[in-house]
């Protein structure tokens, strides 16, 4: 049922309108709306009843274990919502001046330092809004630094094939080509074949490591000299930052730039889509590049910083000063784990993961890099279940949803077969990856005896599997009163 | 060890069922020279009573004011229910609904979403967010690029928000497209469309018609509309969500209706928050769709013929285009539009309009207030929606302060992005204003003036401060 | 799953323990705990997570219509939690001086002065949590009022036979000897059984209007003359105040005394099980005698009167100032009504049952009384579904679950057979209601059709039918870890 | 209409098919001289915007104070998530459990609870909640003379809690039991057995003993309960359960345990709140179980043998045994048992005992920097457990007035319910309060009383004050 389906004409609710009587008496006629506007018209019970209804049909962090591969799908400390929206903080306008926020402004710019001290970075901007707007701060710093030193002709980002697809996206978005870079059976980038693609247009390198393939790139050193040595910069996304905290820094392995999600490593909630939060931090070359504001101190006092103090910034990115709610909930987070809490995350990550890749190994499962640790993350490959058995990664995927797991993430790196993408976080229980392995094996006795019931699954979720092919052939993105008919 | 649950034995067991000696052995492909990870600096963990006391007393220490300011970020009332239902951990820690199955509730929310707002502006289709109004303008921009093919000139009046023409800036530059402004009448204080000629028969992929516009300003938008279309340009919208609900949508501007929508949906349900997180909207006409960025939720129907809702078009976007997509934008702001959703749901049609009327009554009521006091007036003659720009006798910053000791914010200084324009504040005055409210600003304003114009006078005298 | 079998030992949630290494250095061996604790041992992640997916197993007002009679469970408007947690509410310590709680004390001492325009009584006391505990101190009021003017012969409170469980136990509570007066055909109390009953034994005579049978006592000035006749005085059990607000006040009506559910009629959130309140109103005979604390104003000050003030009051009833975070959410729901509103309240509550009754009858039903109105409620009675099909209330009850639909209640009055008490309430729609009616006429033709479908019901809740027999039979109260192995 | 859905046209329908005119003809079978039902004077109705700043208003003006007040409530850290998932639609605005199927989530919980809260008394059985801890006492009294038979008197110690005596006194007396009230040791602060000799040989249905007392002082509950037992009486102890994790558990108390333990549950989860709602709990020995008031809830199974949970024993209750029920308790206060029941799973046994002893490591450092100011001492010598008195040089009015002003609680003043004490002011520290929090108090303390002492000598001089 749809709030529209549930919409009567002339239904109010009364509690929720400002007085009526009130007239726009100052708009000019023919700037007026004249027609009618397609809001449900429902008691505000049936609204909460709604959806309500609706948030239960969904599987979350705070209902089921969430394995969602590269998404960090760790649990959400319910203090940092509380925290994030005391009412002063709540009501504060982005436009109020900065001397009424300064305990605001001390949350950022703390939070700015736990990110340098964690990245091993010279200088953060909590602007960017998400990761991919953090790629594309990073890429436009890379940018504006080669162009600062007329270093124009270098027209080219390298990208290693398992890349996140924002990758290539940020950097075209920057105005670069982008060339792709192999990886080799282990999972590290080639580097013949990095080496036979770097050169005098090369603008610089976007990576991930631990990689995309939950391994972590072996050859980094090698990786930096090459990229710095033919005149590039090397960019890291952070998404997976989670697999290393207080290991090793984006800055020791030799980054010029990184972004960092909080909310994949520093557990915002998704919210079924975002907002996340996409800081980005530099090395001392980059610095004066960073996007607005950043938040400065002087004499205990906190400003942010604009045009007139960074003026070779690469710019604003949104009309304010980024998701302030997402960072608020992150210094939250990141204060109550402290220095030792941050160790803590990747050495239990690491952990969950590794363990977990050797029960579903054990259960007879095949893993993507059986020769390799596993990061926070794993891959565990289907390609022979499906040739014998037409069982596909998605099919798993869609059975485990029936025994009340969401399902990892699927064909995602693109270079693996039939991949599951398998992140369990720090965050859960040996027995509910326990649990995970048991149905993980039983699915794989299914998929042996009775493949189509693991084909034709879910069976147990609000809908059953659902047609993208006919909901992208078809388009119907909104509802129209005249479906009311059919 | 907050939020891990490892016990000693389940330590020990896992280490055993993966057969290393210590978790320490599971970073031993990291080159032995890069472990470290200093964490210099960092502070001590914190309880949860000892984070909640530390931002307690910063909230408190910040306070709360009376604020007049609106300039793209507006303080609606926001009916309880919306955070309440909207923060319900099933759609706050969701992620992105990949598995449709497991992720109906955000589906069809967003199917919802999408429906309203495309009525909202009356164009087909929506998409299911982008991060805010300014990031949206310019992804509004590079698809009209993208759409429009010849040209890479985009005409952007001044009337559009200073801050939004930045990001623009910052987005589209890399790209080679140049942004040509529009200057403004400064009577007025809207673009005219006689402005324009100057640009007649030049290629232009797209016009921007802000409505309001930054000054609060209706903006003659048939005609604008009319004249992108005529030259071949993309008309593109950016509307005020709550304006919408009075307003003639940006479908059915001019003859044939605006192609492109995009503005800031954070008035529709998201706290001010110092800044975010906000969401941006847009929407297009139909045959637009496949230039379009980031989500959208169709539906469809399941294995048993059953509605359900799906992630659609991904073809469009960066996990499957990659560097051809339309976009990079991955994660978008999704919560902010579960409570958008529930927010419209909440006071519906007739409700947001009188929202609507009455932040215009009550932004009239506060101009007419400050304008009473002696050498304040209206900058512009334009008729509004729910901001106006005044004119002080004097300084405004000096002003703001005085005001801001009495716990009031009076709006935005115009001195840095319009210094053309005087002492000139933009005010805004929403339906959470009550008229004590605004008799509370006028009542301080006329003192805070009455003195700064009167020592004015007196100041010729050398010497005689102190 | 219990949270139990969640636990392990030595599992630690930190963030929630105040820095370890503090010792009880101040407490003799001799009065320390030797016992182990047994709460469970889980990570944040799983408590909440439990207790999510708890909360999912329940029906309530936000997920289901719930149409209790005699619960009045209409929606519970979220606003009024919202503003009753509001920091300094929250955080006003009970013993904290008046001075420091004006703002607070206001809203109490203005939910007094709107209960008593609502109910037409003289004075107000906000002092009992529940409605039973304002049952006890109408009763014990009564009681002080007769002792007062040495009346003290009279032991015996009169109650109707329809009336709720809760009356006769409150009234021997009080030290008195309950005598149930019967009912005639059409829900109206047997006159003439009360005119022999009552006498200069009679204390007083408890009375619900609209009674338990959802009808409007008819008789009620007559019975009013009868008992203020014998020297007794007229208990309102204001439960069903919903159906009568603004149309006629218990005062008017004759009562003395009288005591609200905020939980019923106000909307305050019944919690699945409470917290509620029961105010208690009355004449001015018997305002001395009210139950500790009253809110009380002079010049614009407010104040909590004790006993100096109030010298012949019962007493008080709970260690503070009652269910204050209950009465806060009632006064943010009375002010969002207003005046109008009230009345609307048992104008559209009133038509919904009726218009429910209509439908059900229509639908095959056997309506209770069908001679008259339904007040806010009715009752429909299976007496002869049950001997033809052998279906009884209850198993209809368990098959509107199935339906998505709370059921009505059951069995209650007792004296109507196989019933059920059904309470739509104002704030459900027509088209609930007709859903629900479609539901019902399911029911009956599935019970006429195949009535072991129905005696088996509910098939699709999280359990299937409970056997309450073996749960009363074989005690098992509390979980042991010794369960673990069974 | 605020919350009523009916438009014009359901209205219509609607009385169609009742088959009356108006709804005004759907009230008359009430006698027409009774129609009317005032509401002189009520208010007009708010939208849900006016009352949010109504109420906000008036939080403000109240504010918040720094708080050293316990005395029957106490001011312990909340964690987030206990409310967050307790205010859920599907716990808040659920009814109590009758249809056990439909309720599976609020049985299971109280299920949880029952469990928990018998842990922390160590008896067999509790119920799921009273009142709370003051009426759940007058329970317990009015139970402990149900299963006594022969008497009808209860001692109850003067170290129980004042109001708590109150409230006993109004819920009994009616049924003809008598109180007969035990002295305490004017030095120790507790019950000396001792003075129950004066008692012995007499026929007493119970003793109820506080464990800590009211003055935060431990009793010797051992001897008590042995006494009691020894007489025939049962043992009532009245606890506080952030203690218990600490305490020896009433079930263990002397030879062989209370009988019956009460508490008040605002520990465990309930916010201050001006006063409640809070919970009360009971636990007794099995074989006392049938004469237990309020719901409880029992595990069982389901038609396909799955475990289930029921409320159950409700032949006890008033809805089936009406004048012959152990209580006339109906509605109780199940929201607070949620809460309650999250908030103990959150820190755990290790992390409630580490609540405890952070609580008591502070009252102890409270006392110590209090009696550090001259004049200032401890007026008992007894152990305490998170509260004590302390005696003032001057009269406690004043002073605490004074704090007050500096923002600060310090304590309530026994100057009403314990005239013989002297200046007498019950403290408290919880874990909630930091060391600067006992600091400030301790400073401001030293120079009030500092203050308050020195003029006392100078008010000598008559005429002297201006
Ligand atoms: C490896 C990787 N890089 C980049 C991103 C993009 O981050 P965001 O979704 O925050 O834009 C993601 C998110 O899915 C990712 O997993
Ligand atoms: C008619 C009637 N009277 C009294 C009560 C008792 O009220 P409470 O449950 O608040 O104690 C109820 C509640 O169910 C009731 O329905």
């Amino acid at each position: 049922m749809l709030i529209f389906e549930l919409s009567r004409p002339g239904r109010r609710n009364a509690a929720q309108a400002p007085a009526a009587g009130v007239e726009a008496s100052g708009i000019p006629a023919r700037c007026l709306r004249t027609q009618p506007l397609l809001l449900p018209e429902v008691s505000e019970l049936d609204a909460v009843r709604h959806y309500t209804a609706l948030s239960q049909k969904n599987y979350s962090i705070d209902t089921h274990f969430y394995p969602l591969g590269s998404c960090t799908m760790k649990y959400n400390p319910r203090v940092c919502n509380e925290l994030a929206m005391l009412p002063q903080f709540r009501a504060r306008h982005p436009g109020a001046p900065d001397d009424t926020g300064q305990g605001f402004l001390a949350c950022l710019f703390e939070l700015q330092e736990m990110l340098k001290s964690v990245t091993g970075m010279t200088q953060v901007s909590l602007a960017p809004m998400a990761g991919a707007q953090g790629e594309f701060a990073g890429v436009a710093m890379i940018r504006a630094y080669h162009d600062s030193r007329g270093d124009a002709p270098r027209g080219e980002i390298l990208v290693p094939d398992a890349a996140h697809g924002t990758n290539p996206a940020s950097a075209v978005m920057c105005g670069y080509t982008v060339r792709e870079i192999a990886t080799d059976a282990d999972g590290n980038v080639e580097v013949a074949a990095l080496k036979a693609a770097v050169g005098p247009r090369t603008a610089g390198l976007m990576l991930t490591n631990p990689s995309t393939l939950g391994v972590f790139e072996r050859h980094i050193l090698e990786i930096r000299d090459i990229v710095h040595g033919a005149g590039g910069l090397l960019y890291y996304d952070g998404a997976n930052l989670n697999a290393i905290l207080g290991r090793v820094t984006p800055a020791d392995m030799g980054f010029d730039v990184i972004h960092i999600n909080l909310h994949k490593t520093f557990s915002t909630p998704h919210g079924g889509g975002g907002p996340g939060a996409g800081p980005v931090g530099v090395n001392a070359r980059l610095a004066p590049f960073l996007p607005l504001p950043v938040v400065g101190r002087a004499k205990d006092e906190y400003r942010l910083l604009g045009e007139r103090d960074l003026p070779l910034s690469i710019g604003r990115l949104g009309a304010h000063l980024g998701n302030a709610g997402v960072l608020l909930r992150a210094y939250v987070y990141m204060r109550m784990l402290g220095a030792r809490g941050m160790q803590r995350v990747a050495d239990f990550a690491t952990l969950n993961a590794n363990y977990l890749m050797a029960e579903l190994a054990k259960a007879g499962f095949e893993v993507a890099f059986p020769r390799r640790r596993a990061s926070h993350e794993f891959i565990v490959t289907l390609k022979h279940l499906k040739e014998k058995t037409g069982v596909t990664a998605m099919d798993v995927a869609k059975r485990l949803l029936d025994k009340g797991f969401h399902a990892p993430t699927t064909y995602f790196p693109l270079l693996v077969p039939e991949c599951l993408l398998i992140e369990p976080t720090e965050t859960e229980s040996k027995q509910t990856l326990d649990a995970f392995a048991a149905a993980m094996k039983e699915i794989l006795e299914e998929a042996r005896r009775d493949p189509q019931r693991v084909k034709s699954a879910p069976h147990a979720t609000p809908v059953r599997r659902l047609d993208e092919v006919k909901a992208a052939r078809e388009l119907d993105l909104a509802w129209r009163p005249v479906n009311r008919e059919r | 060890m907050p939020f891990i649950p490892h016990t000693d034995e389940d330590i020990r067991e896992m280490l055993a069922a993966i057969g290393v000696a210590s978790i320490e052995r599971l970073f031993d492909e990291i080159p032995r020279e890069l472990r470290g990870g200093a964490l210099a600096g960092f502070p001590p963990a914190l309880g949860e009573m000892e984070i909640a006391r530390l931002m307690r007393g910063r909230a408190e220490r910040d306070g709360t004011y009376l604020n007049f300011i609106g300039a793209g970020a507006y303080e609606h009332h926001i009916p309880a229910a919306v955070w309440q239902v909207a923060t319900r951990g099933e759609f706050y820690s969701a992620y992105t609904p990949y598995q449709a199955e497991a992720s109906q509730g955000t589906l069809q929310l967003l199917y919802e979403y999408q429906t309203m707002m495309a009525s909202l502006v009356e164009l087909d289709v929506t998409n299911a967010s982008l991060y805010d109004g300014a990031s949206a303008l310019a992804e509004a921009v590079l698809m009209a690029v993208r759409a429009h093919r010849s040209s890479r000139k985009v005409l952007v009046p001044l009337t559009v928000h200073p801050a939004w023409r930045k990001v623009v800036r910052t987005l589209v530059r890399n790209q080679g497209i140049e942004l040509v402004e529009v200057p403004y009448c400064s009577e007025s204080g809207h673009t005219l469309p006689g402005a324009l000629a100057r640009f007649e028969g030049r290629d232009f992929a797209a016009l921007v018609i802000p409505q309001p516009n930054f000054f609060g300003v209706l903006e003659p938008v048939d005609e604008l509309t009319d004249w992108a279309r005529a030259g071949g340009a993309l008309a593109i919208a950016t509307v005020n969500p709550t304006a919408l609900a009075l307003l003639k949508p940006p479908g059915k501007w001019g003859g044939r209706g605006a192609d492109i929508a995009v503005g800031d949906g954070q008035p529709l349900g998201a706290p001010l928050a110092g800044g975010g997180p906000y969401f941006g909207f847009m929407a297009c006409r139909r045959d637009l769709v496949r230039q379009m960025p980031g989500r959208i939720a169709g539906a469809t129907v399941d294995a048993e013929g059953r509605r359900g809702y799906v992630l659609t078009l991904q073809a469009r976007e960066q996990h499957i285009r990659r560097s051809r997509a339309t976009s990079n934008i991955c994660t978008n702001q999704g919560l902010m539009v579960a409570a958008a959703t529930i927010y419209m749901a909440l006071p519906g049609p007739d409700g947001l309009a009188a929202v609507a009327r009455a932040c215009h009554a009550n932004t009239l009521a506060l101009v007419s207030r400050l304008t009473a006091v002696g050498g304040v007036a209206r900058a512009f003659s334009g008729a509004i929606f729910h901001e106006a720009v005044i004119r002080l006798p004097v300084p405004a910053a000096p002003v703001l302060n005085a005001l801001k000791a009495q716990g009031i914010l009076g709006g935005l200084n115009l001195a840095h992005d319009y210094s053309g324009l005087g002492h000139a504040l933009l005010v805004c005055a929403t339906e959470a204003r009550s008229e004590e409210d605004l008799a509370r600003y006028a009542e301080h304003l006329a003192r805070i003036v009455g003195r700064r114009t009167r020592p004015a006078a007196g100041a010729l005298k050398p010497g005689s401060k102190t």
